[in-house]
């Protein structure tokens, strides 16, 4: 059994694997089928200052490999959550990272406030880049002075851990990290979905009710896996790595890359209990390759010198 | 193999990798699967649904909800599965219809809150558009196991497009037929028997109805109930990407004052069974 | 039977399906398969001035719905296709694009006037989007600057209708298409592949020789579909559609979003005969809706107002 | 459905959707399946190929390369079909090796440059690694028919990896055996007995080496027939994504002069039967 715990900053995980965000709810709803503390942590639905009712249904559709949602970041707001989620949370021993959204910068720090003084919650993760609403979100995480500003406001309330999560959908996601990393982050998730669109062709009207979405699953995980090596290169801070992760190998895949733990979303969908697959298959191999730390993988790839042709 | 069950408390879901043990085709769109799952079938309740992956790669990536149609015993009596009433609408539910004995399938089950069923003296009426027969399979047979008197309304477009009657009528159960072409039962919807029985039973009866097909079908069965006074159950189909409440793709919305507004609730866990009275059925879209 | 013919500038296509470029060889691959004049266009494999050997194998990697190259735009230079290639596809009766690479302005000057002078060559697709060469290419596709100094200064040396390809590995892909439009393009043609890759865990070394590549295939329509709608808002010049179209129905999605034509790349690979599927599809699609012409349909997208929740 | 067929002109390709009409699994990692073709079988050349889908949706999207094995004949002696020895690798040739009568695979072919078969006093030497066996079916097939002598030399881990010998010398084949275990044959490896068995022949016999299996015993074979004086002939095995010359993905590098430079060139319309002497085989990739 090797060593699967990782750090990301100050904060310890058992091993290397979260919830994604909006894609496991509050964690409570999974806690009668998994045990929600043999997660490296569970990272909760986005959340903003006040209750969200999010956008009208169809809110899905399948694509290949993959899907598009517009949720729109329905939920029950901070208050709310740390009322009546928290403690079943805090009981059942989970590592509980909230995913905190804001339309201002006022509201993401306000969010992190009521957070900072909530007993239990490991870390925040930033959310500037949610395709799917219209004011906030990824219209800072689309600048790198927006980008810089949210996590710097932030960083001044609170000295939880604190993860910036990474839009995509820019020319240069290096830059990015770049921009949460002199802002003071500890730490940056990526990525957050691609913005994206399906056409019912028979009414021609779009398939979600959102008109764009963000698309997630297999489908984008060669893009994701690129950009966290890009971000390797760029940062110093530890990469949370997010894309269409389905088994340990996808998983191997981004800590190779540079990822020091990687998150888990559409393929919880799938398949709700996939944690158990995912250690043990990274266990596995570790074993295999005689290494005793996951962490000795991060960012362990290897670029041949072109022998061959 | 089943996975899950080490996790698993009460009533909760498992995973099951079952093993198609019978594919009895019913018509060009319409089969029948039968799934080695003793796991689910034995917590299963009337109307809870599973979750199936019809592909082994990743095209198509999410499961579908399948309503659980029977549960299937062995000559012992002994519960080995379900099966599932299977109607070809896309990619996923074409190879379910394909599906080969021996081919194994991860289906995810039971999820989603079931149909109550009600105790004499209440009778029970239930209401099924084409492939919405799905969850009464069950339903009728609890309610028989309560001695709960019956009634089924089943409208499909033609008269082979109506299944099982045989299955109702072995339990006990009236049938009420209708199809759109007139070539079995009343022609027309089978909203139409269904208002005129409900005008002309007698008021001091209780009833219960349960209704599952196309929305506008619920729709208009949720009005007949709310103008005769019954309770009304319906079963919704939302697309749904996890079943697990974790994904909020299936939401509908419920009237939570009395001033017209409402909330989006998510029907795999808050469902897909509602009381129709708590539904706002102008803001439900109609279905797929 | 519809009419399936549209013009893209001063050019009319019989059908509004083209090969996509470097997916179809220099078209005379497939001349004993299929009827090269069937197809809307024969856009042949990118071309340098000078003939260029590509990268060392292993060039493509297999992905969810989805696959990555790095061929690195190996080919025989633009004068032996001139010399070499255009008789057999003049012969064939094929309407041919020349997909125009450079690593300087001057040389895609050079190549585009080695092509106006080409009996045959009905227009030129300027590959400023290639992510797999070092120099050039997409370096010019991820600045509005230099998108409009490439655009520009070709179309100074030849009338041939122009359509600049779009790289998808930028943050606003209509400002491209408003800088393509401002520079004198007759149409963009868009996306090219998403930047991607894709790593071996038990060596621990990325699957192409390059490292990086372009990702293409079915995953990616999905955003490829929200860019092409995002472009036809922003500019007026018709928009070749390009991206993981492998049937009818995808290629709907495209005209309904906003393109005038589109382009197959690797479902050619899976279905070198998915031409006269894609004609027979539309055309059954239009008969069945009563339309007379497939450019009724573009950009015919339908935005309902939000009745339903 | 056979599609292409209207275009075809002489030899090119046409796309089958073949039916699986057998599956003989030869062991937990080798089958033979056997396709219902005629179109492709009618102009299949001894060492050509087919590409193959192996999903019904979109992933694994490509298609994968599968040498023709046998040409399948009906009672009558009527052409009806083509084989693939199939080695489990991945995903893709897992689905070939679960497949099942009945079954419906899209099969692209016949594709590439075939060995050519020697005619007497030439002799002729098939040398086969592992699943590298499956082109020399159909070229024994014609060196029988030229009434050629033959020998192959055939290699495998072990005993059980052997398979089809009688169908070898059935034509006539000269069998030489060798397994890595030892368990059947000489120990050790192929190119043992063939380095010996090429010293020890007259110089003067005019003798051909056909050659397919894993890059290292490729490339040994090849520096055994330079030396030797013998044309040597490998097919390769690299990456395609297309098959038809399209995409480029499918490169070897070839000696262009004897300054030592090389060139690029697509293993699936110029190959991927090359003469060994034109490969630059220091530069050839180690395989997959
Ligand atoms: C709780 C529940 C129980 C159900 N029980 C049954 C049943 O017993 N038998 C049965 O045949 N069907 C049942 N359905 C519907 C079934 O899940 C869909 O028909 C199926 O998911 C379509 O998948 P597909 O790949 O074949 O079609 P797709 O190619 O995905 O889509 C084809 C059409 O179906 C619609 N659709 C897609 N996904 C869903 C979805 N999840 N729910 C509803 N519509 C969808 C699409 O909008 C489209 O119009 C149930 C649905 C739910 C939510
Ligand atoms: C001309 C030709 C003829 C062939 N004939 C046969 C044959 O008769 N029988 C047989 O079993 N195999 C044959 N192969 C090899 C066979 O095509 C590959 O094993 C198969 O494509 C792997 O697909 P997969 O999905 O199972 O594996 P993947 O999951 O795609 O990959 C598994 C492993 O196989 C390698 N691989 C992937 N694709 C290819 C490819 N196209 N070619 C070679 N290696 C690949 C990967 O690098 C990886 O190591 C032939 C290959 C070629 C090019
Ligand atoms: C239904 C759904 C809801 C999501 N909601 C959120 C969210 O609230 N906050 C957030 O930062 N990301 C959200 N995401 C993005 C995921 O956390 C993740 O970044 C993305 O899905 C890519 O990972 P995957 O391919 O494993 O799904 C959501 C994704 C999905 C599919
Ligand atoms: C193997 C391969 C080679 C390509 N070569 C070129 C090229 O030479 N020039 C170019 O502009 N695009 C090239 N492309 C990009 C395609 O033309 C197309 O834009 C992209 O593949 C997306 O379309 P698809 O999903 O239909 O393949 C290439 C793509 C592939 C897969
Ligand atoms: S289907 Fe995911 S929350 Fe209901
Ligand atoms: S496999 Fe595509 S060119 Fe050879």
């Amino acid at each position: 059994m090797a060593d699967l715990s990782v750090r990301i900053g100050a904060l310890t995980l058992r091993n290397p694997f979260m919830s994604a965000s909006g894609c496991f709810g509050y964690g409570v709803e999974y806690a009668d089928a998994i045990d929600l503390a043999s997660l490296g942590a569970v990272v909760v639905k986005g959340l903003f200052l006040e209750p969200r009712e999010g956008h009208a249904p169809p809110r899905i559709v399948e694509t290949p490999a993959g899907m598009i949602n517009a949720i729109g970041l329905q939920g029950i707001g901070v208050r709310r959550f740390v009322a009546e989620k928290m403690p079943e949370l805090r009981r059942l021993g989970a590592t509980v990272i909230v995913n905190v959204c804001g339309t201002t910068i006022d509201e993401y720090c306000e969010v992190s406030r009521v957070l900072a003084d909530t007993e239990g919650v490991a870390a925040i993760e930033l959310n500037i880049s949610c395709p799917n609403i219209k004011e906030g979100g990824i219209q800072f995480g689309c600048s790198l002075a927006g980008t810089h500003d949210v996590v710097s406001a932030v960083r001044r309330v609170t000295t939880l851990p604190l993860f910036p999560k990474l839009t995509p959908n820019v020319t240069d996601v290096a830059s990015f990290a770049r921009a949460a990393e002199e802002a003071g982050a500890d730490a940056v998730s990526l990525v957050n979905t691609f913005l994206a669109m399906a056409i019912d062709v028979e009414t021609r009207t779009p398939m979600l009710s959102n008109v764009m979405g963000g698309l997630s699953g297999p489908a984008i995980r060669p893009i994701a896996v690129r950009m966290v090596w890009e971000c390797r290169q760029a940062v110093k801070l530890p990469i949370i790595g997010i894309g269409g992760i389905t088994s340990a190998r996808d998983a191997l895949e981004f800590f190779i890359a540079g990822a020091t733990a990687v998150q888990v979303g559409t393929a919880n969908f799938v398949d709700p209990f996939i944690w158990a697959g995912l250690t043990a298959g990274v266990d596995a191999y570790l074993d295999r390759h005689g290494l005793p730390r996951v962490a000795d993988l991060v960012g362990q790839l290897q670029i041949p010198r072109k022998a061959h042709v | 193999m089943i996975r899950g069950a080490a996790y698993t408390v009460g009533l909760m879901p498992v995973d099951v990798l079952a093993e198609v043990v019978a594919n009895t085709p019913l018509a060009p769109d319409y089969n029948v699967l039968t799934l080695a799952a003793p796991a689910i079938a034995k917590h299963a309740a009337p109307g809870q649904f599973v979750m199936i992956r019809t592909a082994a790669g990743l095209d198509p990536l999410l499961r579908r909800p399948f309503s659980i149609f029977e549960h299937v015993r062995d000559a012992d009596g002994r519960l080995v599965g379900i099966s599932i009433l299977n109607k070809r609408a896309g990619a996923g539910t074409a190879r379910l219809y394909a599906a080969r004995p021996g081919d194994r399938l991860a289906v995810l089950g039971p999820l989603g809150r079931p149909f109550v069923p009600v105790h004499p003296p209440a009778e029970a009426w239930m209401v099924a558009g084409g492939v919405g027969l799905a969850p009464f399979a069950s339903v009728a047979s609890a309610l028989a196991d309560l001695g709960t008197s019956m009634t089924l309304f089943y409208g499909a477009r033609s008269a082979r497009d109506l299944y099982y009657e045989s299955l109702f009528t072995g339990l006990g159960t009236r049938l009420v037929l209708t199809t759109e072409d007139g070539s079995r039962g009343e022609p027309g919807r089978v909203t139409g028997p269904l208002a005129r029985e409900l005008a002309a039973r007698p008021a001091d009866r209780p009833l219960t109805i349960y209704a599952c097909g196309p929305t506008p079908m619920m729709r208009a069965v949720a009005r007949l109930g709310d103008t005769a006074g019954c309770p009304v159950y319906v079963s919704l189909e939302p697309v749904m990407g996890c079943g697990m409440g974790g994904c909020y793709s299936c939401v509908v919305p419920i009237r939570h004052d009395d001033a017209g507004g409402t909330h989006l609730v998510r029907s795999c866990v808050d469902g897909p069974v509602f009381a129709a009275a708590t539904l706002d059925w102008d803001q439900l879209g109609s279905g797929h």
